[in-house]
């Protein structure tokens, strides 16, 4: 069980994809202009990673290590093209919101890192959690990300959410006020709000294990 | 000023131009200052090994006499500036920014001041070159400027290397003092002869004497004194901090740069300080070694600015009270002058031989407040006379990576202090400096104690190795010899009982 | 199956790793072509869809029973290549859209021009842009009813000199601190009617292709 | 025992305080210059920029514990919130100030460890920020309207106007000369035809135009910049680099082509070179420590902002080309470090 | 599509044997840090760093489970030297000014039983039975295993006296 537990810890916030890894960065910055569009993002690669960690750890056994990335490549490349296709054909509308994004999935080094350094490693049930745990903790980072930069920047929150999640969702989307700093949806936007989120993860960790330290003087 | 030092003063970038405070004592005639009631004489009072006493506590000693011999190739002499009673060898405080004491020779006047028999010399410019570089060992000379290197060390400099000219140091660019510029206008002569006597030591053709403009004094009286002899030369220096540095001086004399950690006999040159030529003049026509030096007693806080002579092992609050005391608060006593002296942790360390000044410096001369940040306005990097960046290696040796600033230069760095002098954020670059050089020579250091101690440790195993061999061949060779013994003793038991059996077969148990 | 044992000795070979690659290389392609296959209709059907709803925003609902989609005509503009739909109603021509495109600040910008017989614009909508955010995105219908300016304007309302932004003189607003993009909506727009005026005749001579 | 204290013991008596007060010093005569033109609002928004300067800088040394209210002392802050508002459309509403204010000081400054750490020019990051999000507000220029000529609003109406980023009336907004030949040539208008229909204003130097405060008064900014070089408080070698980088590329491009190029006298005066090449490119903090460096540096940023200003979308490029050189400012370092005395060595005779 | 699947499968075979033959051709055999680590540590197996001997330490630094600055003896030129070797950057400010130590015998309860020059790892304490004992300064590690093992508690760590020779100039204060 502590097994899980470490797992998912790991994924949602110690080794982080974005805020703990630094991977990813390719769609943490082009796609998080809204965080609509971020929760999209995060919920397709978390489907792209969950099943490309079980695949890879079912066939870990059969890989030779000297062929093996090509190997991950061509599992993850082939899932992406997939989710790319049935997105295409059955969710359109969502295609065409994240469309262009989604062919970026490929490269995202976050998936290749987790089924070279854990999948290839571990056993299947263990590999698929981490794609989970991974997958949710790159969607939660991505609508944070997207949160703050669609907030300062058009003054909205969640726009469009209903076309992503369906018309049942349309209570998320919120009008704050007119107009923002345009800086913020552009691309600097990104670099900033994730620097300012990696400082702030940073000193909550600091201030964590300042408190330990006291408490363990104290004690 | 000819042609020639326009373009050279127009190329020079570096430099700073602080506050001369030169004319407290400029106009004041060198003074002989009477003997104190002690004299402390450290056995460490130039650059190299310690001397070692030849006298012991107790003894009475004559003017001139050696107290202290020379110990290894670098090292120098200590005499008696006077006659008196050795009363104590032991540790006292000694001028080091410490404020640590070490071994010292203390001396009571007797007030005979009765000399020793001293071998004085009619025509010194007849002797080898050999024989004057020993005659000034054995009067105890160093480098009279400050760096107290020993001047019979630097004159073999000629053996390694053909050195072709010696460069007389006048240029005393450290504000306040002005001992050197007395020295040259009141004995001009003993400087000359000075000079001529260690260029014949050094086999050098040519003296170049550079003064810096400010003491125009100085280089008529100079001038005057060269007039009959041809191979020697007065240049004018420019006025600027640190022009008398033997690197700068080299360069803007000669033209020509030292090579970075390498002797300026490498290129043919050798500096010597103004009063270190006149003290070589004195010793080898009087036969007298160096016991006393002359100094510029100087800063706002003295009641009395002065140039003394005074005898070595002298303390310094004796001379401040022979100058009157002092008259406002005083924030510093520095010993040397501003820009490269050291604060004297108190006032009861006595002058040594590379003492150049006592200053009492008030606060506002004094300068310093807290540092703030690095603005890069980098003002230090222009001031430089090597070329540094002072801003960048600090910066460096803040973050914990003295050996990043080596790659900038930093075993380069000459601490003349002229970027701490003109920083605008008051960040103590030399302090840095100095810290990180002390660091590196610490992590050396222990890298070769680390290294003798491994081999300590390898053959501790080593024996330790053998020892066990050894004990287990001896125990080996033992067992041997007792079951040889036993044999033989069985053989023989068995033998005796054999003859016993023939000699009396008819005994039965 | 291979036991385990074996596989231990079998996955240092060089065939071995080659036969996986290849084996990998095999099944992966043979999904995506299936998945191909699986998608491409649903595909064509959506992107069908798209085009119908934007013609839709530019046509009055009861001026055709025709499907405009299919009834496409390649056309060009100058050295622009436009798609022309022709409405219809019981078979004879009541509308075009002419699909076309403008250089805007930000790159291409995509517009569908609904005109009707009368060479009257029936609508205007932008399918894609690149706009500055917050500043040229406001030809976005979502952003601004800007585009709906256009709507009943004619090559003569305004006069000819007229069809340019405020600005130049002109009868549209521009949209403060952007000129660029408006501009070049504007410039578009009355190119197309143009367009109209010019080659409409041939269109509608041609017969729809069955 | 006392502690060491280090050689050595003199100090020429300068501070960091020093400098930036002599900075402000030479800013002052082009500042009242442009509160007299742009009146009130120039005033009340020079106040708020300034004034959130500095509460910024209070609450950052604060919170990241590098110290009190008297590193404010040292008046970086106020010189970078002064910078900062000369260049701001003068009328600008007040959160254009504060936001603006926000960025130099707590982004681009104290987020990289404060006074003297900073790569960027604070004020130009944020001047840039403001203009990259608030497109709208930073192009409003207004004409001049003098104080006591009746034109502008007195202080109370300006004050409102500033607190509720009232609309400015049509009559007085203007366009400044670089972004007026910018619209025109997007029109098809060249400045043979453009350049005549700004006005004479435009380039005479005194700024009777309209623009930030440090784009109009140009010869006061010159006479500032040439005091701080007198005082040695900056170096000949970045203005002059930076215009001669931006002059003479103009004056080529002008002789060849004038129907498509600005002469180099209204490259000079009509947009901010002067305030850049003596206030801004100077920036100690952000600029080479090297003399060669600061030549160089200087001539890119001039050219920069030429190329910027003649070929990009915005009309003027001095603050991106500041940017873009300052993140060149290690290599150039880096590149150009003097030599050390003995390495390297030169055998031959200097003289 | 068959086609398009089997052209890949055949690059892939090749792509393959290509990898595989590269493997082989370019292995490698990784170093062998630990006994190169090993041979850089003084190897007195003093135990001051709380591993298990100078191998126990290396095999730790090589796992990256102890700081480079983990040995007293072999002081910051050990550290720099470690942290190039490893890649890491090193901080000798975070060696703390630990103050050196060496032996010292007290002379006065010394009882001469030659426990401690047997212990010594760098046969740095001199004397015979019987005898008083003496700490050659310049061999002494300031472990501290003489200390331990007295039974009269006559060896003591004490401080290296501070001299001209080894004075060096703090870190200046920085406000």
């Amino acid at each position: 069980m502590s097994d899980y537990r470490k797992i998912l810890r790991d994924g949602l916030w110690d080794n982080n994809m974005i805020a703990g890894q630094l991977l990813a960065m390719c769609p943490a910055m082009a796609v998080t202009a809204s965080a609509t569009n971020g929760l999209g993002m995060g919920l397709a690669t978390t489907a792209v990673l969950v099943a490309s960690n079980t695949l890879v750890s079912s066939v870990r056994h059969l890989v030779p290590s000297a062929v093996r990335i090509p190997i991950f490549i061509v599992l993850i490349a082939s899932l992406v093209t997939l989710v790319d296709l049935s997105l295409n054909a059955w969710l359109h509308e969502l295609y065409k919101v994240l469309g262009l994004f989604i062919a970026l999935i490929v490269v995202n080094c976050g998936i290749l890192g987790r089924a070279e350094s854990f999948a290839s490693k571990s056993k299947l049930a263990h590999s698929a959690v981490d794609g989970l745990a991974m997958g949710i903790g790159f969607t939660l980072m991505m609508v944070a990300i997207g949160a703050v930069r669609e907030v300062l920047g058009s003054g909205t929150l969640f726009a469009q959410a209903s076309l992503l999640l369906g018309p049942a969702f349309a209570f998320l989307e919120l009008k704050l006020f007119d107009g923002g700093a345009l800086l913020m949806v552009l691309p600097p936007g990104g670099f900033l709000v994730l620097g300012g989120l990696l400082a702030a993860k940073r000193a909550l960790e600091a201030g964590r294990q300042r408190r330990g330290v006291v408490v363990a003087q104290s004690a | 000023m000819g042609f020639r030092d326009l373009i050279a003063d127009f190329k020079l970038q570096w430099g700073v131009h602080p506050d001369g405070h030169k004319s407290l004592t400029s106009e004041r005639p060198i003074e002989s200052m009477p003997l104190p009631e002690r004299l402390v004489l450290p056995l460490a009072q130039h650059i190299g090994a310690p001397a070692r006493p030849v006298v012991a506590p107790g003894e009475r000693v004559l003017r001139g006499q050696r107290l202290a011999e020379p110990v290894g190739m670098v090292s120098s002499a200590v005499h008696a500036p006077t006659s008196g009673r050795i009363a104590d060898i032991g540790d006292y405080p000694v001028p080091h920014p410490s404020g640590l004491a070490a071994a010292a020779l203390v001396l009571l006047p007797d007030g005979l001041d009765e000399p020793v028999a001293f071998e004085p010399c009619e025509d010194p410019h007849s002797l080898e070159a050999d024989e004057i570089a020993r005659r000034v060992a054995a009067g105890g000379v160093v480098g009279l400027g400050g760096a107290t290197f020993p001047a019979a060390v630097k004159l073999g400099l000629g053996k390694r290397n053909p050195v072709h000219t010696l460069l007389l140091n006048g240029g005393e660019c450290e504000p306040y003092l002005s001992c050197d510029d007395r020295t040259m206008r009141e004995r001009p002569q003993a400087v000359v002869d000075g000079a001529r006597l260690m260029a014949r030591a050094l086999g050098a053709q040519a003296v170049v004497i550079g003064i810096e403009r400010n003491k125009p004094a100085a280089i008529a009286a100079v001038q005057l004194a060269a007039s009959g002899h041809p191979e020697v030369s007065v240049r004018a220096l420019p006025v600027r901090y640190p022009m008398g540095s033997e690197k700068q001086l080299v360069a803007y004399l000669t033209g020509v740069e030292v090579p970075a950690g390498g002797l300026s006999a490498e290129v043919g040159v050798v500096v010597h300080n103004v009063g270190t030529a006149a003290e070589v003049s004195r010793v080898l026509r009087t036969g007298e070694p160096l016991t006393h030096r002359a100094l510029t007693v100087s800063g706002a806080a003295i009641s009395r600015p002065a140039n003394l002579r005074v005898a070595i092992g002298t303390s310094v609050a004796d001379i401040i009270a022979h100058c009157g005391g002092v008259r406002r608060d005083v924030a510093r006593y520095v010993m040397g002058g501003p820009m490269m002296g050291m604060l004297l942790p108190g006032t009861d360390v006595p002058v040594v031989k590379g003492s150049s000044g006592v200053l009492s410096l008030t606060s506002e001369e004094a300068g310093g407040g807290s540092a703030s940040a690095c603005i890069r306005c980098a003002r230090c990097a222009g001031v430089c006379p090597i070329g540094l960046q002072p801003f960048e290696m600090a910066a460096r040796i803040r973050a914990g990576r003295a050996e990043a600033a080596v790659d900038l230069g930093l075993k380069d760095c000459i601490g003349c202090g002229s970027c701490a002098y003109t920083c605008p954020a008051k960040i103590p670059l030399s302090h840095y400096f100095s810290y990180a050089k002390g660091s590196l020579a610490a992590a050396e250091r222990s890298r070769l104690k680390n290294e003798s101690i491994k081999k300590l440790t390898a053959a501790r195993s080593e024996r330790l190795a053998r020892e066990a061999r050894e004990k287990a061949e001896a125990a080996a060779r033992r067992k041997a010899e007792r079951e040889a013994a036993k044999r033989r003793a069985a053989e023989a038991a068995a033998g005796e009982a054999a003859e016993e059996r023939r000699e009396v077969p008819q005994v039965s148990a | 199956m291979i036991g385990n044992h074996s596989l231990e000795r079998l996955r240092p070979t060089i065939p071995f790793q080659a036969a996986m690659l290849a084996l990998t290389v095999m099944l992966a392609s043979a999904a995506l072509g299936l998945a191909d296959r699986a998608t491409r209709q649903p595909i064509a059907d959506a992107v069908a869809a798209d085009t119908r709803t934007s013609l839709a925003q530019v046509l009055p609902t009861d001026s055709y029973d025709n499907d405009p989609t299919d009834d496409v005509i390649d056309a060009r503009d100058g050295d622009v290549p436009v798609a022309v739909h022709v409405a219809r109603k019981g078979g004879v021509p009541t509308a075009v859209v002419i699909a076309t495109r403008a250089r805007g600040y930000g790159g291409e910008i995509g517009l569908v021009v609904g005109i009707s017989r009368g060479e009257r614009v029936l609508g205007v909508r932008i399918t894609r842009h690149a706009e500055t955010p917050g500043l040229g995105d406001k030809i976005e219908i979502a952003k601004s009813d800007w585009v709906t300016s256009f709507a009943g304007r004619h090559l003569a309302d305004p006069e000819p000199a007229k069809w340019a932004v405020r600005k130049d003189g002109g009868a549209f607003d521009q949209f403060a601190g952007a000129t660029i993009t408006p501009r070049a909506v504007v410039a578009a727009v009355k190119r197309s009617l143009e367009l109209y005026r010019r080659e409409h005749a041939t269109w509608f001579a041609l017969r729809k292709p069955s | 025992m006392t502690t060491p204290v280090h050689a050595p013991h003199a100090h020429d008596g300068g501070s960091v305080g020093r400098v930036m007060r002599l900075v402000m010093l030479a800013l002052l005569p082009v500042t009242l210059w442009g509160f007299y033109l742009f009146g009130w609002p120039a005033i009340w928004l020079w106040l708020i920029t300034v004034g959130s300067a500095m509460l910024f800088e209070l609450v950052c040394l604060r919170v990241s514990g590098r110290g009190g209210p008297t590193i404010l002392r040292d008046g970086s802050a106020a010189l970078a919130g002064w910078l900062l508002a000369l260049t701001l459309p003068p009328w600008s509403p007040w959160w254009i100030a504060v936001i603006g204010s926000f960025v130099a000081i707590c982004i681009a400054k104290h987020a990289y460890g404060g006074l003297g750490q900073n790569p960027f020019n604070p004020a130009m990051v944020a001047r840039v920020a403001l203009l990259i999000s608030f497109p709208l507000e930073m192009t409003q220029w207004v004409a001049p309207a003098p104080l006591f000529s009746g034109t502008g609003p007195d202080a109370i109406e300006a004050l409102e106007r500033l607190l509720f980023s009232s609309p400015i009336p049509d009559a007085l907004t203007s366009a400044t000369l670089l972004g007026h030949v910018k619209t025109e040539a997007s029109r098809g208008v060249d400045l043979l035809a453009s350049v005549p229909s700004f006005g004479a204003a435009a380039a005479d130097g005194i700024g009777r135009h309209a623009g930030s405060i440090g784009e109009t008064g140009s010869w006061l900014i010159l006479a500032g910049g040439l005091f701080l070089i007198s005082r040695r408080v900056i170096g000949w070698h970045v203005p002059v680099a930076v215009l001669a980088g931006l002059c003479v590329p103009a004056m080529l491009a002008h002789g060849l082509d004038p129907a498509h190029h600005l002469s180099a006298r209204h490259h000079l005066f009509a947009g901010a070179a002067m305030l850049g090449a003596f206030f801004i490119a100077t920036d100690l903090v952000t600029s080479p420590a090297t003399v060669t460096g600061r030549l160089l540096y200087g001539l890119a940023i001039g050219f920069l902002s030429w190329v910027i200003r003649s070929f990009a979308g915005f009309p003027e490029g001095f603050a991106f080309a500041v940017l873009l050189m300052n993140a060149c400012v290690p290599i150039i370092d880096r590149f150009t470090r003097p030599r050390i005395y003995g390495h390297g060595a030169t055998d031959g005779r200097a003289a | 599509m068959l086609i398009a699947v089997t052209s890949l499968t055949l690059i892939a075979t090749c792509l393959g044997l290509i990898l595989g033959i590269a493997a082989r051709r370019f292995h490698v055999e990784p170093p062998e840090l630990v006994s190169e680590l090993e041979a850089m540590l003084p190897g007195s197996q003093c135990g001051q760093c709380g591993f298990p001997g100078c191998n126990g330490a290396a095999e730790a630094l090589a796992d990256g489970l102890a700081p480079v600055t983990l040995c007293p003896p072999g002081g910051p030129a050990l550290a720099l030297a470690l942290a190039d070797k490893l890649g890491v950057q090193v901080e000798l400010g975070a060696m703390g000014e630990r103050e050196p130590t060496i032996a010292a015998v007290r002379e006065d309860i010394c009882i001469g039983c030659t426990k401690c020059f047997k212990e010594c790892p760098t046969d740095a304490i001199h004397g015979a039975m019987k005898q008083m004992h003496s700490v050659m300064k310049e061999a002494c590690t300031g472990c501290g295993k003489c200390a331990e093992i007295c039974p009269t508690e006559a060896v003591t760590l004490v401080p290296v006296a501070a001299t001209l020779g080894n004075w060096r100039w703090r870190e200046p204060a920085f406000a």
